[in-house]
């Protein structure tokens, strides 16, 4: 059977098993095992598309190229490793009462929705369909996010709903813009939204409407990314949700929202035929990195804190895929890589510690690696590598945009560098006594998920020092795709 | 047939100090494996690289590319003779410290044993590669993997808050100071995005790049190695460490630092121009006057020996920008003679400072106590430990005939024979600055006779340290292996000098190694005999002498009784400990001439007081000026920043709706 | 003048200039039933301009996307916010952040705004209706102004919903709308995301003890 | 090569300072006494004391350590060696090329760290103050002593003793400003080194103002007779110094021994007068205050400084 297929069928068809049967006893492992086979299949993907090039699906509506196919595996990899680290995390909430069986229910058959969701918008051919299938993630995360029921994640799930619906209207707005641009060149064939079509004559494009096209566009899912002043949502959907949907929303949603950008901007690029698209992204890049650095420096939440930095690192990477060009672009992947691999194994990390101390307040938590210093060692290495301390991969990334920048870009350098110092003593400062110091011990009844901890540690270790030169093909490849 | 190139072994020795640390994690727990066996092992691979590096002075660089790194920037590595200098330090001096921590560190102290020697060895395996690194990002990441490890080394006692807060300003301070030295190296490729340093030195910079870079350099080696204003976390840190760590810091990684400079103003940037060295002698003057003023009223020995390494680093930042001014006058022999300076001052500052260190370890082992205040009398409880840090002391004090005297030494000798600098006001300045050199060196003389006088001498301030105990085997040997460093490196400069002149050679074109040639090993005359010599073998061969013919001639003509007793007592009965000068009370008389240098609260007591005391608090100005308002600026600005998060939704809704309708107005292609 | 314009687009103006009626009665209506009722009518104009469209351009596809519009817009989310109302007991008043006459202003200078952006892509439009696409645009952005302005939960949906419509109305009359297989897609995801609303509405009301989501202002930073 | 004479000329130099330090000593005290209309004691006394003093049993302390019994041992080798160094009667010394100028202040300083430390090492209220005391006076001292020498060393291009010597010994006889300066702060370095009045009062054993005799309040016997013997050891090598640096005339250049023989007459009268303005010096002037000690020093130095940077501005020509 093919890959593809397979890929998208297990977490629909799961997903829907889960909705029927989620409060049987082996429903996580259903979870675990449809993930994997998810992730088996991307991988088989993966292989598939390296080895022979880009493909279709279902006629000329999903396309599979060098591009997405890093995200698929990527989506799939995290995929997995955030359903083995829910597996006793999860156990351990239903343990301490915060949730009842048909809430956990909802939460796998919502996980294995939302992966589908994001793969779909990740293999669509079809902008419209990548709208659709954005909206649909937000759906699926609306409800992991309310998924406790109390207040606050109610009030959390409400604005990311109301922002995000609100914001990927303006996407909407967009894709009409381009379809109406597209059609005139194209013709009323139903092909105006497909990528591959758009990207053959992208020259061709209206400017004008190719500009405004992409100011909706980028406003529309850059509120999904979490570009400020368009954030609002995140911090507050990221502290109130299940740990594992916020390693899922910070590692993979904003990275498929970005996505979504980087296939506009290459149209928009084509049309407009100046650095408009770039400039706009940049700008955006740097507000974003400099605003969340100063947001950091004043949370009291643990998992909020950790959001914001996902919203610098967004603005980072945007910040990079704006300035362009092979090297950029390539930087902009692999920072984007690093930051989802690290960001979730973070939050993995986190999930464990808060539920050991039983408080998200950072100021209520001390001594973890007393309590365990697998959790310990796991948030202070993780914390470290998102800061882009060497040998983490995410230095390798910062090195080339930074350099890139510096080469290219000379005035945004000193801004770049005031928000990665202010990000690091904010993070740096809040963090290190949490891993450290004393407290007392709390025993949980099921043993938490470390390996994913440091599996994702250690990808981002190796990175950081030897990148294989296949995958280093491959982003050059994706990179170049995106001008 | 296998031939080993000296880079490809030390590169083996950074694997096999990488692979050490890895086998701590084997057993974390077993302190007798990693103590007697991991950390001796490390010491041997340390004698490894120090005799590689000694065998490859003089000889042509080596170059090598590993197939670790960027996809486009490879880890390009390089041996020249800069870096053996630095090799060598960083092979003989940690070989002390690894014997000494096989017998320092104790079960039930903060981090596990194994993860002790990870972060050890780790530390020592990245300090390798920073000499070694031949472009940026090599570089950069073992610079900050020093940092890293240091950082965990710092805070292996995490469970005191204080020392969480040293550990967290080091990091801080260490990573705003690596984004400076990126940023020098990015400027220093001049747009070329050439990353190699290859590749910076083929540039020709302007004046102004090159001065930026040059700047950038300064602030970020000089955070590392403690230069004011960006010395705060030095002496945070080296308190809050275990002695070997502090050791190691002080020792080995501030001269990281010392060499990154170097690198980059003599090797990487271009030709220097004169007013870098003004810069870098100012900063290095007042860092010197700054560190050996607060070194003198520390109560805490860790603080002290801190601040004094903080005197060290601007008296070596003296000597480079000394050197830079010559190198840029083009007059090489004396440029010659102040970087040699530099180069056996780090040489020699490694070995007395890793020693001091050390001896304060031993002394914190047997009493549980840090304070100045509570120690007393230790010489008969530790005469070893006491000894050997007399040793330290007077090199450190740079007194005739150890290590430290011959780099001061040489500098006083850069400095005298300045004049003829084609600038008439640096003519004027250069030896005013050699006029305070001189007045920082005999500060120093106050500090450490303060620091040696109220540990090891007088009576014991604390019933409790009768109970100490002198240091064991390992940690005699590791003390015995720095001072006995520090004592060849006092009485043989000639011949040090003859090897690390390959160094000198390399980036200045000239050397010292052919005048000293001319004359007798045991003298040390760079300029010629006439001008200038000093011979401390002889030197210390005619005080031995005079001591010995002294006390035999006196045991001879006269006798050699002695009578024990109490000690007088003018006239007043109670003569306790307590009546010896405090720390504190020692240092008294600095604090009164320099008043305005320090930050002071001092309680007095008044006749009505119940319970009187006294007290004072000495604290950093620069804390005050710089850093507290630095950090309340961050504090606002993310005050004002929040606000935007109102928890409003309807306000949410009008920041997009605001960015959409500016973009569509404004925006426009 | 309007000689030049074919009867089938003066009707498609027509109706886009009630939809842009409708948006404003919207923004200044302070009962929510009637704005429940405002929404469904706005709604039925959609189809039928979409409808006009459809015959006059003879897509096939228009037609679908009319019933789908008067099924989903003009009828069930009219019916599924008509029952939330009366299950749940909303009081019957708006209220409004801003007061009515201000918001009418602004909703003016949007207007404007509108039409200005959107004028240089009218110039390019081929199709029988392009002075519609700043109509929608402006309609798109007083649902906006009305999410902005309202205090309560089900407004606020409301408004939501009336982007939508806005969006709709671009998609059919500039470009006769989109691929059929994105509309239909476009039309479950408002389903199900009312439908979630739905359940949203029931637990906020249970938590908070009111639809005021000026309750909903715990989670902030400052 | 070492020559014969030449290692013969230096055995003589030091068995001279050893010999005649005592003897100044004794002749600074009857100079003094005279001044002060006092009977003036005999000129050998300080001969009589020492003899006395190795007789005498050594009386330790119960806290005191191997460092104190050692310091007294060092810094009279120290001293023996800095006489060694300095050209009394000849440039042509063996020992000379041993140490330069700097390494003489060195050697100074590290006779003050033994016996601070030695100070230091009993314990008692008066020995930690003593030796707190001296660093004070010898961290203000160093300095300004050093800048003398750099004035000098920067005259004759060359910081060995024995080449300023000679270069200063050749010259015409211009005058130089800043030997003036140098003259002023050497002298005044020399007088709170020596623990001469204004600074100390060898004389005094009041707590408040004392300073070298609060260090070795301790010491007696053996160990007290090395450390006297050391400091009119220091008090001579001071003198010799300062005639060198301001009076070369007369010091023997070449290994010739008669023209050593010939300078010691010379240097005797030299002493003989230095003496006595020292003995002046300390009639007329009133011991300071202990905190005035710093300004005092700390004018030396600004002189010393004044000294080389009015060689730099108006005799770098010359």
């Amino acid at each position: 059977m093919d890959f593809f297929v397979l890929m998208l069928a297990i977490p629909l068809v799961s997903g829907a098993l889960l909705t029927v049967f989620g409060e049987r006893a082996w429903a996580p492992n259903l979870n675990i095992i449809a993930s994997l086979g998810t992730f088996l299949a991307a991988v088989g993907l993966t292989v598939e598309v390296v080895a022979n090039g880009p493909r279709f699906a279902f006629g000329e509506q999903f396309f599979i190229d060098s591009l997405n196919v890093f995200f698929v595996a990527l989506t799939a990899f995290v995929g997995l490793t955030t359903s083995i680290f829910s597996g006793p995390y999860m156990a351990n909430e239903a343990a301490h009462g915060r949730l009842t069986k048909p809430r956990l229910r909802l939460y796998k058959s919502m996980y294995q929705l939302f992966m589908f969701t994001m793969l779909m918008a990740l293999t669509t051919n079809n902008l419209g369909i990548l709208w659709v299938a954005m909206e649909a993630a937000t759906l699926t995360t609306v409800l992991l996010v309310s998924l406790y029921r109390t207040p606050a994640s109610l009030e959390a799930a409400w604005k990311y709903f109301i922002l995000c619906g609100v914001g990927i209207a303006q996407a909407l707005f967009g894709t009409i813009l381009l379809y109406f641009a597209a059609e005139r060149v194209l013709g009323e064939t139903g092909n105006a939204l497909l990528w591959t079509h758009l990207v053959e004559v992208k020259g061709q494009l209206e400017p004008t409407v190719m500009a405004l096209s992409f100011i909706f566009l980028l406003v529309g899912y850059g509120t999904k990314v979490g570009l400020a002043p368009l954030h609002n949502w995140l911090p507050d959907a990221h502290a109130e949700g299940p740990t594992p949907v916020s390693a899922v929303l910070s590692g993979l949603l904003l990275n498929v929202a970005l996505y979504a950008i980087l296939r506009c901007k290459v149209l928009a690029d084509g049309a407009i035929h100046s650095d408009y698209a770039g400039n706009l992204m940049m700008g955006f890049g740097l507000f974003t990195l400099l605003l969340a650095a100063f947001f950091l420096s004043r949370q009291k939440d643990v998992k909020r804190m950790f959001a914001y930095s996902s919203i610098e690192h967004m603005g980072l990477i945007t910040f990079a895929f704006g300035m362009g060009g092979a090297v950029a672009n390539f930087a902009g992947l692999l920072h984007m890589t690093m930051h989802s691999l690290t960001k979730s194994a973070i939050f993995f990390a986190v999930g464990h510690a808060t539920q050991k101390t039983g408080t998200q307040m950072m100021a209520d938590i001390r001594g973890l690696i007393r309590i365990n210093p697998l959790i310990g060692w796991g948030l202070m290495l993780g914390t470290l590598a998102i800061l882009g301390m060497p040998p983490f991969g995410v230095f390798a990334s910062e090195f080339m945009i930074l350099t890139h920048a510096m080469k290219h870009f000379p005035w945004a350098t000193p801004i770049l560098l005031l928000a990665l110092g202010v990000a690091f003593a904010s993070i740096f400062g809040k963090v290190q006594p949490m891993v450290f110091g004393e407290t007392e011990a709390k025993r949980l009844p099921h043993a938490p998920a470390i390996t994913p901890v440091f599996l994702h540690l250690g990808i981002v270790l190796m990175l950081g020092l030897y990148i294989p030169p296949y995958l280093t093909r491959w982003f050059h490849e994706a990179a170049r795709m995106l001008g | 047939m296998l031939s080993l190139l000296p880079i490809d072994t030390l590169l083996i020795a950074a694997c096999a100090w990488l692979a050490i640390g890895l086998l701590g994690l084997v057993a974390p727990r077993n302190l007798r494996f990693i103590s007697k066996t991991l950390f001796p092992l490390g010491a041997l691979v340390g004698v490894l690289v120090g005799l590689v590096a000694l065998g490859s002075l003089g000889e042509a660089p080596e170059t090598a590319v590993l197939v670790i790194g960027l996809p486009d920037l490879p880890f390009h590595l390089r041996l020249d003779n800069l870096s053996a200098v630095f090799a060598l330090l960083l092979g003989f001096v940690p070989v002390g410290i690894s014997i000494y921590a096989a017998g320092y560190f104790r079960k039930g102290e903060g981090t596990a044993p194994g993860v002790l020697c990870l972060e050890y060895h780790v530390f020592l395996a990245s300090m390798l590669l920073v000499l070694l690194a031949d472009d940026a990002y090599a570089f950069m990441v073992a610079w900050e993997s020093m940092a890293l490890s240091s950082f965990f080394l710092v805070t292996t006692n995490h469970q005191h808050a204080e020392i969480r807060r040293a550990g967290f300003l080091y990091l801080l301070i260490a990573h705003v100071g690596a984004i400076s030295i990126l940023l020098s190296f990015g400027v220093m490729t001049g747009g070329a995005g050439d990353y190699t340093f290859a590749g910076m030195r083929a540039q020709q910079l302007s004046p102004f790049w090159a001065s930026a870079a040059f700047l950038l350099a300064l602030v970020g080696f000089g955070a590392k190695a403690g230069l004011v204003p960006l010395h705060v976390w030095l002496p945070e840190a080296h308190p809050a460490a275990p002695s070997p760590v502090s050791a190691m810091m002080s020792g080995v990684m501030l001269k990281t630092a010392i060499y990154g400079l170097l690198r980059v103003s003599f090797d990487l940037v271009g030709t220097p121009l004169w007013w870098w060295g003004v810069v870098a002698l100012a900063v290095g003057l007042v860092t010197a006057l700054f560190g050996v003023l607060y070194s003198t009223v520390q109560s805490d020995m860790k603080r002290l020996l801190a601040y004094s390494s903080i005197e060290n680093i601007g008296l070596i930042a003296v000597g480079i920008g000394l050197t830079l001014i010559f190198h840029a006058y083009r007059m090489e022999a004396l440029a010659a003679l102040a970087m040699t300076a530099v180069l056996y001052h780090c040489l020699a500052h490694s070995a007395f400072k890793s020693l001091l260190f050390l001896c304060t370890g031993s002394v914190l082992h047997a009493t549980k106590e840090r304070s100045l205040g509570k120690l007393g009398g230790l010489i008969h409880r530790m005469p070893w430990v006491a000894w050997l840090a007399l040793a330290g002391v007077i090199a450190s004090v740079g007194l005739p005939p150890l290590s430290g005297f011959v780099s001061e030494w040489m500098l006083l000798q850069a400095f005298l024979f300045s004049p003829g600098l084609p600038h008439p006001w640096l003519n004027m300045v250069v030896p005013v600055a050699a006029a305070l050199v001189v007045f920082v060196a005999a500060l120093a003389g106050f500090a450490m006779v303060k620091f040696y006088g109220i540990i090891f001498l007088g009576q014991m301030r604390e019933p409790g340290l009768k109970d100490a105990h002198d240091a064991g085997p390992w940690e005699k040997f590791g003390l015995a292996w720095l001072a006995l460093i520090t004592l060849l490196l006092g009485i043989l400069p000639s011949t040090v000098i003859s090897r690390i002149d390959a160094a000198t050679r390399q980036l200045l074109g000239t050397g010292l190694a052919d005048k000293l040639h001319e004359q007798g090993w045991w003298m040390l005359a760079p300029m010629s005999p006439e001008r200038a010599s000093y011979e401390p073998l002889i030197f210390l061969v005619t005080i031995a002498a005079t001591l010995l013919l002294g006390r035999w001639l006196v045991r001879h003509l006269y006798h050699g009784r002695v009578r024990r007793t109490a000690a007088w007592d003018c006239g007043y009965w109670f003569q306790g400990p307590r009546a010896q000068d405090t720390a504190e009370g020692f240092s008294q008389p600095i604090r009164r001439i320099f008043e305005p240098m320090f930050r002071m609260e001092r309680h007095f007591p008044t006749a009505r007081d119940s319970k009187p005391y006294y007290s004072v608090k000495v604290e950093d100005h620069f804390w005050h000026w710089l850093y507290l308002p630095v950090a309340r600026l961050v504090n606002a600005i993310s005050g004002l920043v929040t606000a935007v998060q109102g928890g409003r939704i309807a306000i949410y809704l009008l920041y997009s709706f605001i960015t959409l309708l500016i973009l569509l107005l404004v925006a426009r292609p | 003048m309007n000689a030049a314009i074919p009867f089938s687009a003066q009707l498609i103006n027509l109706f886009a200039s009630v939809i842009l009626l409708l948006a404003f009665a919207m923004l200044a209506q302070r009962r929510v039933m009637a704005l429940v009722n405002l929404f469904a009518l706005q709604g039925l104009t959609l189809c039928l301009s979409t409808l006009v469209v459809a015959v006059t351009t003879g897509q096939t596809h228009l037609y679908w996307s009319a019933g789908l519009t008067l099924l989903l817009k003009a009828l069930l989310l009219p019916w599924i916010l008509h029952r939330l109302i009366r299950r749940l007991q909303v009081k019957w008043e708006v209220e409004s952040l801003i007061n009515i006459p201000a918001t009418m202003l602004v909703g003016i200078a949007l207007v404007i705004i509108a039409f200005n952006v959107t004028q240089p892509i009218s110039e390019l439009s081929s199709t029988i209706s392009r002075g519609t696409l700043g109509i929608a645009l402006a309609s798109v952005m007083l649902a906006f102004l009305m999410m902005i302005t309202r205090t309560k939960a089900i407004p606020q949906v409301v408004g939501f919903l009336a982007m939508e419509n806005g969006l709709f109305l671009a998609a059919t009359s500039a470009t006769y709308g989109m691929p059929m297989v994105v509309e239909l897609g476009i039309a479950l995801d408002v389903l199900i995301g009312v439908i979630i609303l739905g359940v949203f509405f029931f637990q906020i009301r249970d938590q908070f003890d009111s639809l005021d989501i000026r309750h909903m202002e715990k989670l902030k930073d400052n | 090569m070492i020559s014969v004479s030449g290692f013969l000329g230096q055995i003589f130099a030091i068995a001279l300072a050893l010999l005649l330090a005592p003897l100044l000593s004794g002749w600074v005290g009857q100079c003094r006494a005279w001044l002060q209309s006092r009977t003036a004691p005999p000129l050998l006394l300080p001969y009589y004391m020492l003899h006395k003093l190795f007789h005498k049993d050594v009386v330790l302390a119960h806290g005191a350590s191997s460092l104190f019994r050692a310091a007294p041992f060092i810094v009279f080798g120290c001293m023996v060696l800095a006489c060694a160094i300095i050209p009394s009667l000849s440039t042509d010394l063996p020992l000379a090329p041993a140490a330069d100028a700097i390494a003489l202040v060195g050697v100074f300083g590290l006779a003050r760290i033994f016996i601070s430390l030695a100070a230091m090492d009993v314990g008692t209220s008066f020995g930690s103050l003593g030796g707190r005391r001296e660093m004070l006076v010898g961290f203000l001292a160093e300095p300004a002593l050093l800048m003398v020498i750099f004035t000098l060393a920067m005259i004759a291009q060359s910081t060995s003793v024995a080449t300023i010597v000679e270069t200063l010994a050749h010259r015409e006889f211009v005058i130089f400003p800043s030997l003036a300066f140098a003259g002023i702060a050497f002298t005044m370095v020399s007088l709170a080194e020596n623990a001469r009045v204004p600074v100390d009062n060898p004389a005094t054993h009041l707590e408040l103002t004392m300073i070298h005799e609060a260090m070795i309040l301790e010491y007696s016997g053996r160990h007290l007779a090395l450390i006297e013997w050391a400091s009119s050891l220091k008090l001579y090598a001071y003198s010799c110094l300062g005639l060198a640096f301001f009076f070369p005339w007369g010091i023997a250049e070449r290994d010739n021994f008669m023209a050593l023989l010939a300078a010691i007459p010379l240097l005797l009268f030299k002493l003989a007068i230095g003496g006595f303005l020292l003995a002046g010096i300390e009639t007329v002037s009133a011991k300071m205050r202990i905190f005035r000690a710093p300004e005092f020093l700390g004018t030396a130095f600004l002189l010393a400084v004044l000294g080389l940077l009015v060689r730099l501005m108006l005799e770098s020509r010359v």
